[in-house]
């Protein structure tokens, strides 16, 4: 099982700033179409994932018990 | 991770974070505060709030003072983000950055916002009078269309 | 004059200098910390001793404030600089610039530490292990060979 | 009767702070050259003038009561 962590718009949407997620031998990209699914998270599209707290490519393949976070166009500063 | 580069729910204080770069080597500390603005483009803002993924934005915090450290030799930088509700003229950051020489503190503080705006998970909600939005890609240079930024903004 | 701009023989509070120029239009502070180094080209400081002009010096630190404020609209500035005796790691100079958008703050920065170091009368002697000397044109681009900087340096 | 200032190296070279000078109607060339001879001040030649708290160049002519100050290349910041 995985971890998915929300942020932003993204939490807001979903209405929950972490859920588990089977993800298992997923691609990122793969990840992002489920939830895009079942959540109607089309911003997904435009957010970056992290991999346990390091930027993660679309092609990267989920490891058990990894954590993904999905992180919108960001704004600090 | 280093203690120079936090999240912090408390009001940040400037004085704390230019103690941290303060050495006999420096002879300019360079800080740089961003406060909540009232207005934007026209339009009123109430108060922010401002979310982080606080472990992973530590991280990238520190990994920005590793990357002055490599572009400008002999700087110590310190980095804090408030996160929470903040109201207008609140202290959002403060980076402070110190180094033998003036020119240089001036570039690697610009370098260090710059960089937080591209790779520190931290977003802020701003509240008007007639409705609330989660800001995003302030800088509008990108719009991450591959959803992620490129990988030289990450390294 | 405005007592935004002034001489002290007492410590400086970057605090104190920061909250004369916050302000709800402003998104951005820059600040400039100069403090007292230990080794200048390899040679080992011991302690710094500053004089100023002080009438006049508060006058041209008002005038900085002023010409930034003509080419950077919509900034607010305040400096202070200490003067007497002072130790390694002493804060020498703290200059505070606000503006609504970050890259006018650096900018305006910048400008005001190159003019102090142009028109206003204040001057450092380094104490070292075998001496002592009163700096002078520490810029070292000009010599003032004619007795006085250039016009365009006062104006 | 005229107030002349002196800062750092001149001020310490003629040992003093603050002299009288009788310099009405002369012009602040004048009054460096009055000052190098009798105090040996060389480096009032690579000083600048200020009267009455503002910079003036060499040809300005010194009234009644101008308070003149020699800058030597200032080092602040």
């Amino acid at each position: 099982m995985n971890k998915i962590l929300l942020f932003a718009g993204l939490q807001e949407k979903a209405g929950k700033a972490e859920l588990q997620l089977e993800a298992v031998n997923k691609s990122i990209k793969e990840v992002k179409e489920l939830l895009k699914d079942s959540y109607q998270l089309e911003e997904i599209d435009t957010s970056m994932a992290a991999v346990n707290e390091e930027y993660a490519n679309g092609d990267f393949v989920v490891k058990e018990g990894d954590t993904i976070a999905f992180i919108p166009p960001v704004s600090g500063g | 991770m280093s203690n120079k580069f936090w999240i912090s729910e408390k009001a940040l204080d400037i004085q704390e974070v230019v103690d941290l770069v303060t050495r006999r080597e420096a002879g300019a500390i360079n800080t740089f505060i961003g406060t909540v603005r009232e207005f934007t483009k026209g339009k009123r803002t109430l108060l922010l709030e401002y979310q982080a993924y606080v472990p992973m934005a530590e991280k990238k915090l520190a990994q920005i003072g590793e990357e002055i450290k490599e572009k400008w030799p002999d700087t110590d930088t310190a980095i804090a983000h408030r996160i929470g509700r903040l109201d207008i003229t609140d202290i959002a950051v403060v980076i402070a950055v110190s180094t033998p020489h003036r020119a240089d503190s001036y570039d690697a503080s610009r370098y260090a916002i710059e960089r937080i705006k591209e790779i520190v998970p931290i977003w802020k909600k701003e509240y008007w009078e007639n409705g609330e939005e989660w800001i995003g890609d302030q800088k509008e240079q990108k719009a991450y269309p591959k959803g992620q930024p490129d990988e030289e903004d990450l390294t």
